[in-house]
């Protein structure tokens, strides 16, 4: 969806890409191909069959956006008793679910677009490095590092429980430069000091289950052993 | 006997997963279904225990086309429940961000997902290669009103300057003149579409149905107003009295009648409900004999495409009389209480119910417009394919989908359940 | 003997200059201070203290472009980007002496041993005309390296009541001094300005009691802490957000990176700060040389108080205070320091 | 204003596989240059890499590159006559009149063997000005040796050493890290140690070397740091204040030790 976001850059790509299938913009869909976007997560069976026939028709899969990431939003539910998440539904619908999880808990996933929504410039500097045979490298450093670099004021310094310093950078710190505080919406880097920053927010005043709120907003599967170990701390 | 069963697995050019049967006998139809088969993404129960800071943005997510009337309808209702006051012009500030992103929407819909159909082309990409201007001209407007959503809302899609109360940035009078200045940069090109989507031949089925919208008495609101159907007319808050709910066993969304009726929300039922169309887009319409209300359920294009003229005009005028917004510090005067929003995503009437205790979600509701919109959908399917049960599969299948594209269903939304008690 | 000009003439001198010289000078910028260059001396701010960003972006800015390259008729054409660098003459005005010396501290990086042109560029046309802090900032401990006034200016500003004491620091300073609006200043105003720096800076030493002026000393006593468990303490509450190299006036870190359109037949070839906090920063094809966050900790505040003094005989910290007032963690430059030397 | 960060644009003008992943590049740029120094050479488009200049004449350089990475994988898809760009060349490069009228030791690992070979062919052509001189080279497999061409013609101005850490078919030398071979070495006092390699490699031989009595004061090391912009201002390569792009590349094992920042950056070196 965001992919048709790309605007007049899609023109340019389809110079050099095929676009074989796209549910949502084309009515004939080919399978294999050379390389599958995969937005969002399975939640029935039927879709991780797919995303399985999908990884075997396909020499590249990236996985598009968080949820696909990191089990994103979604993966909330993956907090709290099945039934009782069933219950808002009145029992409805009948089948259990499937718990949100990145995807690749399922399959290899070569390339990780981050964000929700994921952004469009990381998607651009993908394509180009698949068309002209660069590396893409996620980047390892956090949001933090856009947002001084675009001196702004920090939010942590105005009492907000800013995820910016174990957040993966990449969004050019979209949400602080608009004087929101980072959600994390891409998800911690792998060199994340996340317990330091823990301590950092306790000792601004905010509560573990406050922290534990924030964490898990978008990357729940990806905090879980943080999250456990604070629940004991 | 001859029966025979068209079914359509996946249907494309719609968001999200739903499958279409027909079952035929004597080309005769039996029956028709269309099913969602989409997984439950539990928003309703993990927004539960969650901060009211955070439910818009949780909300955001339902579904990656309407996030901008998600984040509205959810912290309007966040704001009425805890009493955080809005002052006018954020509302209205909010009214232009809900105009640009949803000419987007139907530009989306319009060029990308319905055209296609009109104009014998597998699909938009196949339409680049035989027409790219045209196809450069929709992405013109859909970069045009993302810039303009963006300007206000951080980005295009999931608006990230959201606070109950306001915004999280500055909105300053040169975001506003931008915004103006592409807003008029594209009115010719959304007349254009009018005029184009005016001229293409639509199937001729018509069916009288229950229509419902938001309502003021004097426009086509977007953003406050009652909800209107033919025949009542009530507040957002009173929706449990009215929407009526059931289940059916082949699909994972569930069903809503309204006075006992089947009814439809979206564009066409905007202009059907509220005769306040402004005088350029009317024009337009009128120049192709085409009139509203009316039951000829494609037009529910043409019904966008019109919309898109009469809200480019509507948002210059906000736009002329906003004033700049400095934000500020707002905190809720409640942190217990219940609130209720009703505004018109671009698919149609969207509602967001809350309650909160101690500043935490206890209950959440959310209704669709796609919902809303199912039922109507079938049973439209139903009489129009009656029309044309003799014709082949391939046609059926054709037409079939024809109509259901009209109505732009977002199925991602739609397994967010009606629930009445 | 100096000269003195009166406040409420401070702003129709800068306006003078401005017909001249592109005028920088504090302003704040959606909330955040900052020296600008400025298009209305309206704008100006009158702080009592230093900005919070610094000197630094002027002349070494976050992000620069190199040059562009084009991939045409089987080979490559590169368009450099230096010539299009204006060499504009430049006042920077209302400058602390902090962010002063921490300018000579990176001409020495930038223009000493080796030369950055697009640095020097921007740098060699610069007037410098600095004025005394008011009162100090919670975090600022400049007179741990010599106190307010730096070495080198063009022209120095303190206030004295109803004027401004001016100290001529060069020749390019001089030059600007018009009868128009400077007068002669008495004795009695020079000793005006001699207590009013002193009783700032006594201010600033009662709170900072740090003196590291003997840089052979503290650099030998901070070098040979390398093993201190200091370091293991630091690194474990650092979350590497790399605000303080960011921050810093004398952190002068880049990464190279080529940009290119969707096929690669042109680009750009832009420099990005760089922090050396961060994971990447000693990175090679054979291994990460300071993988461990303590490590990483260790080496900036090294590379303020060892090194620049094995290179080139300064610390590279003036005291400005800047990376402890943005440290998320609260690490502060100043107590680490007095841990070191203790 | 000459432009340091500015490349000159030149042209491949041959290539040599060396081994699967290792290829030598002819480079049309015409550099003076001293054995061990290296050029930043940027693929436009993808960045730059300091390379070594493995050889070279009045009109052209070599380098001698693996693929590791972004810049190192895609010129290993170039082919003759396409456009790199040459900065350089830089670095201090390798001490080589110290040991004059002395004995010589080149000790290589892998590709470490690249910015090496400008020194062996130094010596082959100037034999007279050294005593003995001994290559020691390690790879990891026979297949994965450089310049295996040019040992035969080597061998006849020094001696050779060379050990591998799995054989192949056909290898009937050594195998086995490098330091197993440390004490075939026939001179050890009076020896000028040239050294480079992994970082490991580097660690063990200079331990073995040191434990056979090698003069350490004598023995000079390549290091290998991240490095932008090969001019001393981007500050990625510095090691204990000093760096390698501009003091370095190669510096005396004595000097390594007393630069390397305790204890996380001795990896590199020794501990
Ligand atoms: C003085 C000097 C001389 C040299 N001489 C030679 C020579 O003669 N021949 C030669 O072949 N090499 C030489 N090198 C090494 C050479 O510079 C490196 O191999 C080269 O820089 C690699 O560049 P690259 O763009 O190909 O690799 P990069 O893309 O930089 O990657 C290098 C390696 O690091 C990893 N890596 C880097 N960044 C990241 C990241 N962000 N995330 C994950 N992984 C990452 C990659 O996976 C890869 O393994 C020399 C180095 C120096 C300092
Ligand atoms: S700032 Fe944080 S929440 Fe916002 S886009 Fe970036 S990662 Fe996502
Ligand atoms: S190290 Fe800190 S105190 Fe020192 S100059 Fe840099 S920012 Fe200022
Ligand atoms: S500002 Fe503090 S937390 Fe951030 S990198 Fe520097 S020392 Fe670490």
């Amino acid at each position: 969806m965001q992919f048709l976001n790309l605007e007049a850059k899609i023109l340019e790509i389809l110079k050099y890409l095929n676009i074989k299938n796209f549910r949502l913009a084309k009515e004939y869909n080919e399978m294999p191909v050379d390389i599958a976007f995969v937005e969002g997560t399975p939640t029935t069976r039927e879709e991780v069959l797919k995303l399985l026939t999908i990884r075997k028709e396909s020499k590249i899969l990236v996985a598009l956006g968080t949820c696909a990431v990191t089990g994103g939003v979604p993966g909330l539910v993956n907090m709290m008793a099945k039934k009782e998440a069933m219950e808002v539904y009145d029992g409805f619908p009948p089948d259990v679910p499937i718990d949100p999880k990145p995807l690749e808990y399922y399959v290899n996933v070569d390339y990780n677009i981050y964000g929700c929504t994921f952004s469009k410039d990381e998607l651009i500097e993908l394509i180009t490095s698949l068309i002209i045979g660069k590396e893409y490298r996620d980047k390892e450093y956090s949001v933090c590092v856009e947002c001084s670099l675009r001196e702004n004021n920090c939010l942590l310094d105005d009492g907000h429980l800013c995820l910016g310093p174990i957040t993966r950078g990449g969004c050019k710190a979209l949400c602080p430069n608009n004087g929101k505080m980072c959600l994390g919406c891409r998800g911690p880097y792998e060199d994340a000091n996340i317990k330091g920053h823990i301590k950092i927010l306790q000792d601004m005043g905010f509560t573990k289950d406050e922290i534990i709120e924030s964490l898990s907003l978008f990357s729940y599967e990806k905090f879980k052993e943080v999250i456990s170990w604070l629940k004991e701390e | 006997m001859a029966k025979r069963r068209i079914s359509i697995k996946e249907i494309t050019k719609i968001e999200g997963h739903a499958n279409l049967s027909v079952e035929l006998e004597d080309d005769k139809i039996r029956r028709v279904i269309f099913g969602v088969h989409e997984g439950s993404r539990y928003f309703e129960a993990f927004m539960k225990g969650k901060n009211y800071m955070y439910i818009h943005e949780l909300a955001g997510k339902v579904c990656g086309i309407c996030t901008v009337a998600h984040e509205l309808a959810s912290i309007k209702a966040v704001e009425n429940a805890l009493e955080i006051e809005v002052p006018e012009n954020v509302e209205r500030i909010r009214e232009m961000m809900l105009i640009s992103s949803h000419i987007q929407s139907h530009i989306l819909h319009l060029y990308f997902l319905a055209l296609p159909d009109y104009v014998n082309a597998e699909s938009a990409i196949e339409m680049a290669e035989r027409d790219y201007d045209l196809v450069k001209k929709a992405f013109r407007i859909k970069e045009a009103t993302n810039y303009m959503t963006a300007l206000l809302g951080g980005r295009e899609v999931q608006p990230c300057t959201l606070v109950p109360g306001g915004f999280s940035k500055r909105i300053t009078k040169d975001v506003i003149e931008r915004y103006i200045k592409k807003m008029k940069e594209i009115y010719p090109l959304l007349v254009e579409t009018a005029e184009l989507f005016s001229s293409l031949e639509y199937p001729h089925f018509e069916r009288k149905s229950d229509y419902v919208s938001l309502y003021d008495g004097k426009s086509i609101p977007l953003y406050n107003g009652k909800i209107k159907t033919l025949h009542m007319e009530f507040e957002g808050e009173e929706y449990e009295k009215h929407f009526e709910e059931y289940v059916v066993n082949y699909s994972s969304a569930k069903r809503s009648l309204v006075g006992g009726r089947d009814y439809m929300v979206g564009a066409l039922a905007r202009l059907n409900i509220n005769p306040y169309l402004r005088e350029e887009a009317k024009d337009i319409a009128l120049s192709y004999s085409i009139k509203f209300p009316s039951d000829r359920v494609a037009w529910i294009n043409v019904a966008q495409a019109i919309e898109n003229v009469h809200y480019a005009i509507e948002a210059m005028e906000i736009a002329d009389n906003v004033k700049e917004y400095e934000p500020m510090h707002i905190s809720p005067k409640n942190i217990d209480g219940e609130g209720i929003s009703a505004i018109e995503a671009p698919r149609g009437l969207l509602i967001h119910h809350y309650k909160f205790k101690n500043g935490k979600c206890t209950y959440a509701n959310i209704i669709t417009p796609t919902a809303m919109n199912t039922e109507n959908i079938e049973r439209n399917l139903e009489e129009y394919l009656k029309d044309i049960a003799g014709e082949s599969d391939e046609v059926i299948k054709k037409e079939a989908e024809k109509i259901i594209r009209a109505y732009d269903p977002c199925i991602s939304c739609s397994v967010h359940v009606i629930r009445t008690k | 003997m100096g000269v003195k000009i009166a406040k409420n003439r401070v702003n129709e001198f800068l306006k003078y200059l401005k017909e001249e010289y592109i005028l920088y000078a504090p302003v704040e910028e959606n909330g955040v201070s900052k020296i600008s260059k400025i298009e209305d001396t309206s704008d100006i701010i009158n702080l009592p203290y230093r900005t919070q960003i610094s000197l630094k972006p002027i002349f070494f800015p976050p992000e620069q472009k190199f040059f562009r390259f084009e991939k045409k008729n089987g080979g490559v054409e590169i368009e450099d980007y230096l010539p299009q660098e204006g060499d504009d003459k430049s006042i920077i005005f209302g400058v602390r002496g902090c962010d002063v010396n921490a300018i000579e501290v990176l001409d020495k990086y930038m223009l000493d041993e080796f030369e950055d042109p697009y640095y020097r560029k921007r740098r060699e046309n610069a007037i410098i005309i600095g004025i005394s802090c008011d009162y100090p900032k919670e975090s600022c401990f400049c007179t741990a390296f010599g106190g307010m006034v730096p070495e080198r200016y063009d022209l120095w500003f303190t206030d004295i009541g109803p004027h401004f004491y001016v100290d001529i620091g060069s020749k390019r300073g001089e030059k600007l001094i018009d009868d128009k609006f400077f007068e002669e200043a008495s004795e009695e105003d020079e000793m005006r300005k001699i207590r009013r720096i002193n009783s700032v800076e006594t201010k600033i030493n009662r709170k900072v009691k740090t003196n590291l002026h003997d840089i052979k000393k503290y650099y030998h006593k901070i070098k040979n802490r390398a093993d201190d468990s200091i370091w293991e303490e630091l690194g474990r509450k650092c979350v590497s957000c790399g605000k303080c190299n960011f921050i810093c006036p004398t952190c002068h870190c880049f990464d190279v990176k080529d940009m290119t359109n969707i096929d690669g037949s042109a680009g750009e070839r832009i420099r990005v700060w760089d922090s050396c906090h961060l994971y990447d920063y000693a990175k090679t094809s054979a291994e990460n040389f300071r993988e461990e966050r303590k490590a990483r900790v260790r080496y900036r505040i090294y590379d303020k108080f060892v090194f620049p003094v094995m290179r080139y005989g300064v610390y590279a910290c003036t005291g400005c205070g800047r990376c402890s007032e943005v440290c998320p963690a609260g690490i502060d430059i100043h107590a680490v320091v007095r841990r070191l030397i203790k | 204003m000459n432009n340091p960060y500015l490349p000159a644009v030149a042209r491949i003008t041959d290539i040599i596989e060396e081994t699967p992943d290792t290829k030598t590049f002819v480079i049309s740029s015409p550099l003076k240059f001293k054995p061990g120094q290296f050029v930043e050479l940027s693929i436009f488009g993808y960045g730059e890499a300091p390379i070594s200049i493995s050889g070279g004449n009045e009109k052209s350089i070599d380098l001698t590159i693996r693929a590791v990475g972004n810049i190192t994988k895609k010129i290993h898809r170039m082919n003759v006559g396409d456009y790199v760009g040459i900065r350089g060349p830089f670095g201090n490069g390798w001490p080589v009149e110290r040991a004059e009228g002395r004995n010589l030791l080149i000790a290589a690992g892998g590709i470490g063997l690249a910015p090496l070979k400008p020194v062996i062919e130094y010596v082959c052509n100037n034999r007279k000005k050294f005593r003995n001189v001994t290559l020691l080279y390690g790879a990891r497999k026979p297949s994965l040796m450089l310049f295996k061409y040019k040992l035969e013609e080597w061998s006849k101005h020094m001696d050779v050493l060379l050990t591998v850490d799995e054989p192949e078919e056909g290898w009937k030398g050594n195998v086995g890290v490098v330091t197993t071979l440390c004490d075939r070495i026939k001179h050890v006092s009076d020896t000028v140690t040239l050294m480079c390699g992994p970082p490991i490699m580097m660690k063990y031989t200079s331990i073995s070397l040191m434990e056979l009595g090698f003069p350490t004061g004598e023995m000079y090391l390549s290091l290998e740091r991240n490095m932008k912009c090969g001019i001393g201002i981007c500050g990625h390569c510095a090691v204990g204040g000093l760096y390698v792009c501009r003091d370095g590349p190669v510096f005396s094992l004595n000097d390594a030790l007393k630069l390397i920042e305790k204890p996380h950056e001795v990896q590199g070196v020794i501990d």
